[in-house]
């Protein structure tokens, strides 16, 4: 699949700072603060070392956009207290695995013998629950809108399969009400959003439309390669600079205007909104989903009698602050010395989209 | 009460941690001041031993019986030593098919033949079902580095080596990742070989420092040990790096970094600078090297770091990766 | 937020499963959220779901980045010449 | 379809059968007429590789930490080799704890200290929960044997060469034993100690032919060998074999034949009639080799065949033992 | 508890076999042919070399006293579909491992993977099946009177702790049956029973009364160290040269008379006779064990649906032949040939107190 | 038939289970099946369980055996006079 165009593709990259740069240059007093929503995006932009092709005025901070590192702590716990059970079966993208609860994580739940089990698939959990008709099987639904559809098909099939023993941890957000704490944060004042391509491809651009239109914040939708996210922010700087704050896709190729109404659908079919609570920002209406009545059964709270209890985040930990964008990962007293990849203290650290870990692995402290 | 967990065995940080550890009570009577693969011993006894517990246990390109010979023996290579004996240590699952164990045996006497390497002494054991998975064997390989010249090692890096890698990366744990999570990758093979016959073309110029084979945790975690135990530092070319669109994409689809991924017949090798060129053309004449690449040199800027310039034109920090590397969704 | 890599249909192997290559990768994949699938579609693979067809090529995107670019570099002489 | 059983771990008759057909495919670039523990290769490296297993990993009188140095180093001894350097590779599971881990290094490395050993590389591989019984242990060990004496080794056995024990059989697995059946047994211990100290003391006297620790299998298991080995006799005196109280019960109750016992301090000697005297005394005037006796001689009846001369006054034939040993009740 | 006696009992062996000897000298024409009942005489009598201390003209031929030699290869095969089944775990005394049956054995299951226990003593059994609530634990119930009276107890403690997952595939039986149907026989016309002494201690001397009575067999009980069983032959030799056939227990701190009624009473109460097809000796009325009403909850029989199918020797094996004493087992054509202990052919080979397998270990061909 | 082991009763645990030795091995054994089992008490244990009490010493059976023999002997001697 390898195009002609792979070429161009790395080719057009300086040309687009370079272009970026010029912007700014002209528009000599403006300096752009702009978030990049998505922890794919943050990953993507330190991988790249991209950060070093943008100007000195454009500030680029990270955004709440890793649904690993804004899990609540104790929705985190009450992973582990089902892995912690005979007679569960924790089924798990692999992202969660080093998430360290209020004392353990999973992986050290696994260690210790429990039964965690890494999946690529919902559909392979579904599969687990079939071969193991003695355990509940139950999947942990973390993930915002990109992700959820995929669940929600899993608990239709389900249904349909009379598979009980699947059971569904439901930990879903959505993204939208999430950036309308930020776009109205004083604190924050931001220019605009790089918005996150592949939950975009899902919700389309509409849900997005209060931003601009609301806040005056310009946004742009991108693609994780290099060549798309430089455009994207070119993009949002001119939208600022011009003043005219909009909305630009620019991943047309994969982002329908209206997204994807099957998937749509299918997460209406399944889920009610609810409110949640995100590790950082606190406590949003109606930016979860919680499952339906209709497939209570598949419900894993309900089912095992999942409490949450209210869990303190650890002393020092400033996650909050890093997901709000207010402070960047090394200004957290804590990164690279009492927290580090080894012995993550907050989620930002673990999660591998997480900004703390990025920040650790492509940049740590300037020393390139 | 601190747990093992997978982690430390994936090569990277943890894995660094936990073997000094390890190695600390032994200090009484041992001291090397750098931690290579292979060590010389007596004067001229290159010995290095390791265990493989590769799943599944035949791949391709290979299993875990041509894997043992392969492993060990690349140990020796990398400090410019011909492999001349194995011990072999093996241990067994109760019901594993014995054709199936044969057939590994066959295997690694047909590698052990084609570099003219006796087996000298093993040791077999059987387990309960259920204490192994299959099979896990030990290789221990002894020969002898040439005496005519100073012993390869990272104590002879300076800036300024250029730094060559012998073929494409990542080929064997990527292919042993698409086994097993589903991937079908018929073009794709693990690189697994012996790289002695790769490195006799090479050993007798004066200009290769050190050499190392990108086993566990890839070529980014031997040039992060590199840079951290010389406290040098390293630059590297992230478009020079030979990497294949099969190993690409398995990347791209399971959210891996291809230079943490385990190679089993690729190598790095330090060269000082007059001597560079002459080793990529000799090693590009091999079989085993034709894909091989300067990809970067030693510095003294950033000294302990591995640096990599991105294709994208920026330049990022490389470091060794944290604990075992799992497919993700984000 | 969400790793998604484009993928082509190679196989459809019923209403909603196929075989789908990433370069030389193929993977069996649900494809219950897209519609009208056929081999030769690209399609954006999440977490073993197709997610959606994409439309056009990455090519025609850099082509449209480009001419933006020239746009812009317009501009910028444009302001320059001032 | 054969599978492999416990039985084709536990050093009798299926053991042999299985080393024989994984060695078949190496008889290409290996070969050696006698299977020795320990093979000595370029003239003068003794070199000899085991896994250890052990369960419980800590025991009376030991643990797996220092099993595993002494084990290996026993086979070195045992050909009259000097042990100097130990290569070590660890397989451990998932969730095992980390100082129970630094433990047992702490005891190799001061079973290493004590016989002045270098452990000179490794290898640490950490595993999923339940694809490994906590640790396996594999140690090469690499040593050199006097140059001032022919080796030592069954070639050399001949007919009227006096057998001496080192000491009291079983042991080590009487210790396993007991705790993996529930027996409490204060007095009991298991035998594991170096013997390099002891053979020291012997090395040098001409007479000294064979030497074997009656490791896995026990002494019953290494006189078969020998017999069928060399095709010559054995006559045993099972009034003269030492055995403690401990190791006498423990057989009556779950029905085992102290013969084939693992020992693992405890060594069967073959030597020239006319230094046996000698070598017992020296023996018995060292700690380890304080109950050492002779226990009888090599013989040319009953050619390949171990005959043991009953305390009752009768005469039995010694067969390698088939399979695991199970307690039984019948 | 060495006591000085240990010495005596090892200096008396040769003189015991001197008396044997001078009496059968001077019987001058009497050949004499006894019958070790029991595997465990079997084995003691080879593992210290008995047989060179015995006089020519005294004939020792092995009967059928151990309990997995004649067990029958459907009960064995019975024992093996147990042990397939994924809901339960086997749980057996060592001996029975390596039995082949028909196309398996126990311990060719546990290498596949399947659930097979050893334990030493049926209360672990008990232990298993409280640990393992979702499992049958199935016991199997091999042994003559000796071992049958511990299975009774663990009987009657599952029923009172409730362990219903708790069975028992019964194979137990009984001796003097059998002893019967070999003092009957003419084939064998043997002189005198060198009788068990461990099943003795649990039935007394009685229930072999008729030996003597009805068809004027020597017989005499002996413990199993070598001066007992020395003690007991030259016993048997006396009543038979005197011409007075008894029973005399050479084992008196051991053998009560009556036996142990305590553990008669146990028998009783939880199992009651049945036919019993004895390997080599064909059906034997009454000489069986099987679990009474009350305890059919516990029957694995009964509870798993095991039916018994007869199943063919497997070709060649004379062990029919061998537990009746009628050849030895290196007349069969089969011993040492196909026939070895790596590869059993018949359960004699297999079991360790097998006279195939002791005369295999100690013995072979006359190499000594 | 049935390997049995004499052993010593060092402990009496309940009713029906006691730490009994033989020799230098101590184990837990059962006593369902003999009764008024004191400290001291020598049983035989097969299978986890004291089948029997034992009544006087080995020796006292080897002592018994030596009049035996002696007896035998006589007679032996007696005919041999003959
Ligand atoms: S560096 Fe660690 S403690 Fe600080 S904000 Fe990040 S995750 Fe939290
Ligand atoms: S030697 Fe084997 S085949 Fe022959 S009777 Fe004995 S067990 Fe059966
Ligand atoms: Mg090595
Ligand atoms: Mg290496
Ligand atoms: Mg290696
Ligand atoms: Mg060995
Ligand atoms: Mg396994
Ligand atoms: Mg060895
Ligand atoms: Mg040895
Ligand atoms: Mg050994
Ligand atoms: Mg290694
Ligand atoms: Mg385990």
């Amino acid at each position: 699949m390898k195009t002609p165009q792979t070429e161009n593709k790395e080719k057009i990259v300086p040309i687009l700072s370079h272009a970026l740069n010029s912007l700014l240059e002209e528009a000599a007093t403006k300096s752009i603060t702009v978030m990049e929503v998505c922890g794919t995006h943050t990953v993507a932009i330190f991988r790249h070392g991209l950060k070093a092709l943008l100007p000195k005025s454009f500030k680029l901070v990270s955004g709440p956009g890793c649904p690993v590192c804004v899990t609540d702590q104790s929705e985190i716990d009450a992973a582990i207290s089902i892995a912690e059970r005979e007679d569960s079966i924790v089924a798990t993208y692999g992202d969660m695995l080093r998430v360290p609860g209020s004392w353990t994580s999973l992986q050290e739940c696994r260690a210790r013998g429990r039964s965690v089990k890494v999946v690529t698939s919902v559909t392979q959990a579904l599969d687990l629950a079939e071969e193991n008709p003695d355990k509940n099987v139950v999947f942990l639904g973390v993930g915002f809108e990109t992700t959820a559809p995929a669940t929600a098909l899993a608990l239709i099939e389900a249904k349909k399969r009379k598979l009980d023993n699947f059971l569904v941890l439901c930990m879903h957000k959505t993204v939208p009400l999430a950036l309308e704490a930020l776009a109205n944060s004083e604190e924050l004042s931001l220019d605009g959003f790089l918005l996150p391509g592949h939950v975009s491809v899902i919700i389309g651009l509409n849900p997005y439309r209060f931003i601009p239109e609301k806040y005056g914040k310009a946004c742009a939708i991108a693609g994780f390669e290099p060549f798309e996210i430089m455009a994207g922010l070119l993009e949002i700087a001119r939208q600022v600079i011009k003043g005219e704050p909009t909305i630009k896709s620019m991943y047309p190729r994969a982002v329908r205007p209206e997204g994807n109404k099957t998937a749509q659908e299918l997460l209406d079919k399944v889920f009610e909104p609810c409110n949640a609570y995100w590790r950082g920002l606190g406590e949003i209406p109606l930016s979860g989903y919680k499952i339906r009545p209709e497939f209570e059964i598949h419900d894993a709270s309900l089912r095992l009698n999942i409490e949450k209890k209210p869990s303190p985040l650890p002393t020092g930990c400033r996650c909050g602050d890093v997901l709000k964008g207010l402070i960047s990962p090394i200004e957290c007293p804590l990164f690279g010395r009492a927290c580090t990849p080894m012995k993550p203290v907050g989620p930002c650290m673990v999660s591998s989209e997480g900004s703390c870990a990025a920040q650790y692995k492509y940049d740590r402290k300037g020393q390139l | 009460m601190e747990k093992l967990h997978i982690g430390h065995g994936t090569g990277g940080r943890l894995t660094s941690e936990i073997i000094s550890e390890i190695l600390r009570p032994f200090q009484k009577t041992s001291s090397s001041p750098y931690l290579e693969d292979c060590a010389i011993v007596d004067g001229n006894i290159a010995v290095t031993i390791d265990g493989y517990t590769v799943s599944p246990r035949t791949f391709p390109g290979g299993d875990i019986g041509k894997l043992a010979i392969c492993g060990s023996v690349n140990d020796l290579a990398m400090r410019g030593a011909k492999p001349k004996f194995i011990a072999m240590g093996l241990i067994a699952e109760e019901g594993l098919d014995k054709n199936e164990l044969l057939s590994y045996m066959e295997s690694a006497a047909n590698t052990c033949a084609e570099l003219s390497i006796q087996l000298v002494t093993g040791d077999t054991k059987v387990l309960p079902k259920g204490q192994v998975d299959g099979l896990y064997i030990t290789t221990c390989a002894i020969g002898t580095p040439p005496l005519d010249r100073e012993p390869l090692g990272m104590v002879r890096l300076v800036p300024g080596d250029v730094l060559i890698v012998t073929t494409e990366i990542g080929q064997h744990e990527a292919t042993i990742a698409a086994a097993r999570y589903g991937l079908t990758v018929p073009s794709l093979k693990s690189d697994c070989a012996p790289l002695w016959p790769l490195v006799e073309q090479i050993i007798e110029m004066k200009g290769i420092k050190c050499m190392r084979d990108c086993t566990r945790g890839g070529l980014g975690t031997v040039l992060c040990e590199w840079a951290e135990s010389t406290s040098l530092g390293i630059d590297i070319y992230e478009e020079k790096i030979p990497i294949s669109s099969e190993v690409s994409s398995i990347c791209d689809i399971l959210g891996f970094d291809p230079l943490y991924l385990a190679c089993e017949g690729c190598a790095v090798i330090a060269v000082a600078p007059e001597d560079a060129e002459k080793v990529l053309s000799k090693l590009k004449a091999h079989e085993l090297g034709k894909k091989a690449q300067i990809i970067g040199q030693i510095t003294e800027e950033h000294k302990g770091y591995v640096g990599m310039n991105t294709k994208a034109g920026g330049k990022r920090l490389v470091d060794m990766p944290v604990g075992e590397m799992l497919p993700r969704i984000c | 937020m969400c790793l998604a890599v484009p993928h082509e249909i190679i196989k459809i192997l019923d209403e909603n499963r196929a075989i789908a290559a990433a370069g030389p990768v193929e993977v069996e994949i649900r494809t219950d959220m897209v519609s009208d699938i056929s081999i030769g579609d690209k399609v954006l693979v999440h977490a073993g779901f197709a997610i959606e067809k994409l439309q056009g090529s990455e090519g025609e995107e850099i082509c449209s980045l480009w001419e933006e670019l020239r746009e812009v570099m317009e501009n910028e002489n444009a302001s320059n010449r001032k």
